[in-house]
């Protein structure tokens, strides 16, 4: 099926081709949704979805525990499902917490694990590598699920309006802010369209792909990742790991995709 | 713009083909009155920033304060209110206050060199070092030359953009002044000011211009 | 996998890379006995050299060769290439990129049971042609094609 | 230790596709590290697949070809429970061989 449509999408490159010279800007958009659609054919991102199978069930930490009975929300052990109704509020932390941030609490109660370590590390430090890649496993078993995050605690609320306002919070020597390059509809950065994250259907492009397997740098990057890098890229100081900031960005982009279907993890170029 | 039409409508003939798109529903809307909501007003907000980011490399903490423009301009609801229509002008008036000529009067400068700071979308991020010459990240944003096709859509395309215009002084003062501070024209801009803020040098400035002006340039050939 | 295919092979890479053909036993002495890694033809620059190197000599342009793939790649990290032949007996696929620092990316060796056509991932490190090689009973053709390779992102 | 592969085999219509996904850095040689240091080649070189015990492809490859490789290609003939058997050695000698069953 995927060659199907790609032969499809490469037929669209040639007859945008034919049409001549008008179309060079849809030649290249076309030409790339080619590549795009030839990507997702053998995404690396199911190597490392293997790999956090293999970590959450693996014991570890002081307690030499696993952490099979963690609760993301549906229940200890439910991984089915979770990540889509991902953040969410969580009686035992009395927090909002995203997948990873709830990770941790998951290392820190089953398994004994300082976390203070793993949230200093580096993205490329093996610290990090096992959250990227039981944020490849745990999304993947919210594949082809519907978004389905919750706003009815205040809580949850208070997250994504906080989020919301992060959003157009325009700072630092470039006057950046989320909404600079994300707050308009149909618009690119060089070739990558921007989607418009205060729609749901520009918020579902980017949350239901993410965690994503990155083909520029060959690595898997979970939502953490991606979102630290935007503010990197965007001058702002660094968005220390599953702090309130990192959620609520993420409530915000979860809440506005409600219904979506999570194709995760993706690929990326 | 009808390139952008065109755009989207390609791209959602690709779109309704990957998947069955059923229409969601709208998220919640901003309230009317420029407020956040009832959980995130400033001291909820400015607690979550100030625990939340954390000084890496050269971008520090402090780039979180806002100047009274980033402030306004961070408010889409309040930004374009009828209530904020004398602050506007004093802020356009503030920005544009902040534009420097060159001492020796000359405003333009070697397109090659031009080309390659636009095309640099490096500095001043935590990954970049202090004292490294800041790229223009020019094409991020805009269309230049036509050889490039990898080029942003969020500013206008400036492909023939001296050409159109010509090089008096006018236009040449025009120019520099919007590389060096968008915000004196449009205050809520989605263009970094430049030179007001830093980011290049005036020798940086001066290469863009000729970019866009000299006839010589890619830009107006 | 034919075996007097394969030595015919070994041969036109002694012939072809001199004095190195002891290299090119030395990987074949690998106990999993693969073919033999021919580390002339991955080391040659130009596409001729690497015909040379395969014993392809000047192999010709033929419309049964196809290269499916995007006329623009968003990253030269990873461009997909699927490359089908239409020959009968096809024994070879290989792809190449001209402007790579080293023109050939892999080679294929498929037996009969294989249909001939695969799909892998290559780096290019600029816009170029590339090409695919098939040997289809005992002869080498080829078909271009130019890929873009453009700048992506916002960063530096 | 190398990481596993992931290999995907279905057999369908008397055509067995198959599809493996490799884990391996591939580096070119042509690559500087932050200090400025060549960072040296590293890459798988010859591959091979077995489907019910008989070798049906062998690859050669260069440092081109992209990091955690994926191929994919269709041999004739083969069944639901047979065993795809794929194997690579890379240039510092390193080996892997991971296996799957046709589906």
């Amino acid at each position: 099926m995927r060659s199907q449509h790609l032969k499809a999408t490469l037929l669209i490159t040639a007859a945008a081709f034919a049409v001549g010279a008008q179309a060079q800007q849809d030649s290249t958009t076309a030409g790339i949704e080619a590549y795009r659609e030839a990507l997702q054919d053998g995404n690396p991102a199911d190597l490392y979805v293997d790999s956090g199978a293999e970590i959450w069930k693996k014991k570890a930490g002081p307690k030499d525990a696993s952490l099979e009975k963690c609760d993301l929300g549906l229940g200890p052990g439910k991984v089915k499902g979770a990540y889509a109704q991902l953040p969410r509020y969580f009686k035992d932390t009395n927090k909002v917490q995203d997948l990873e941030s709830r990770l941790l609490t998951c290392m820190e109660k089953l398994q004994g694990v300082d976390t203070a370590p793993i949230i200093k590390a580096g993205f490329n430090s093996p610290q990090k590598a096992d959250l990227v890649a039981l944020s490849a496993y745990v999304s993947s078993e919210s594949k082809g699920m519907k978004v389905k995050v919750s706003l009815a605690h205040p809580k949850e609320k208070q997250m994504y309006d906080l989020g919301r306002r992060l959003f157009y919070y325009e700072a630092g020597q470039y006057d950046f802010a989320c909404a600079t390059c994300h707050g308009q509809e149909g618009k690119r950065i060089r070739l990558q369209d921007l989607p418009y994250i205060p729609s749901a259907e520009g918020a579902a492009k980017g949350w239901t792909t993410w965690p994503a397997y990155r083909v520029s740098s060959g690595q898997m990057w979970s939502m953490q990742w991606r979102i630290n890098d935007c503010f990197r890229q965007q001058r702002f100081p660094e968005p220390i790991y599953a702090s309130d900031v990192t959620i609520a960005i993420s409530s915000f982009m979860a809440g506005n995709s409600n219904g979506a279907v999570m194709q995760t993890p993706g690929i990326k170029r | 713009m009808t390139f952008n039409k065109k755009t989207t409508v390609a791209l959602s003939l690709v779109a309704a083909m990957t998947a069955a798109g059923t229409a969601l529903a709208a998220p919640p809307a901003l309230p009317k009155d420029g407020s956040w909501g009832p959980g995130a007003g400033n001291a909820t907000f400015d607690a979550m920033m100030q625990s939340g980011f954390q000084t890496r490399g050269i971008a520090n903490v402090e780039r979180l304060k806002q100047d009274p423009t980033q402030e306004l301009c961070s408010n889409p609801v309040t930004a374009y209110s009828e209530k904020n229509a004398k602050l506007r002008e004093q802020l356009q008036a503030a920005n544009e206050a902040t534009i420097k000529y060159p001492a020796d009067g000359k405003l333009m400068g070697d397109w090659k060199n031009g080309e390659k700071i636009a095309q640099s979308g490096k500095g001043l991020t935590w990954s970049d070092k202090a004292g490294e010459a800041n790229g223009g990240n020019c094409y991020n944003c805009h269309q230049i030359t036509k050889k490039e096709l990898s080029y942003g859509t969020i500013g206008p395309s400036l492909y023939n953009y001296g050409k159109l215009r010509g090089n008096s002084e006018e236009i040449v003062k025009y120019t520099w002044g919007k590389i060096y501070n968008a915000k004196a024209t449009n205050l809520c801009s989605l263009m970094p000011r430049a030179g007001a803020m830093g980011v290049l040098t005036e020798a940086q400035i001066r290469d863009l211009v000729a970019l866009l002006l000299d006839p010589e340039s890619p830009v107006n050939q | 996998m034919n075996t007097n295919t394969k030595r015919f092979d070994r041969r036109q890479i002694l012939k072809a890379a001199g004095g190195l053909g002891i290299m090119a036993f030395g990987a074949s002495m690998s106990p999993m006995a693969f073919a033999a890694w021919n580390k002339a033809a991955f080391e040659a620059k130009s596409l001729s050299d690497v015909y040379g190197a395969l014993g392809a000599g000047s192999p010709s342009n033929s419309g049964d060769v196809q290269i499916i793939a995007s006329d623009i790649a968003e990253n030269g990290a990873v461009v997909p290439i699927q490359a089908v032949s239409k020959l009968a007996n096809t024994e070879q696929i290989s792809i190449l990129v001209e402007k790579n620092p080293s023109a050939l990316v892999c080679l294929f060796n498929l037996t009969a049971d294989v249909l001939p056509e695969v799909t892998t991932r290559i780096k290019m490190g600029q816009t170029s042609n590339v090409t695919v090689l098939v040997k289809a009973g005992g002869k080498y053709y080829t078909a271009t094609k130019e890929i873009k390779v453009t700048l992506g992102g916002c960063g530096g | 230790m190398a990481n596993p592969m992931k290999i995907r085999a279905a057999n369908k219509d008397g055509v067995t596709e198959i599809k493996v996904l490799m884990n391996h850095e591939m580096e070119t040689g042509q690559r500087k590290d932050s200090s400025g240091a060549v960072i040296p080649a590293w890459y798988i070189n010859e591959v091979k697949v077995e489907l019910a015990g008989k070798t049906v492809m062998t690859a050669e490859w260069g440092p081109s070809v992209s990091k955690n490789p994926y191929m994919a290609f269709k041999v004739k003939g083969g069944k639901a429970g047979d065993k795809v058997v794929c194997s690579w050695t890379d240039n510092k000698g390193d080996k892997r061989t991971d296996e799957a069953t046709v589906s």
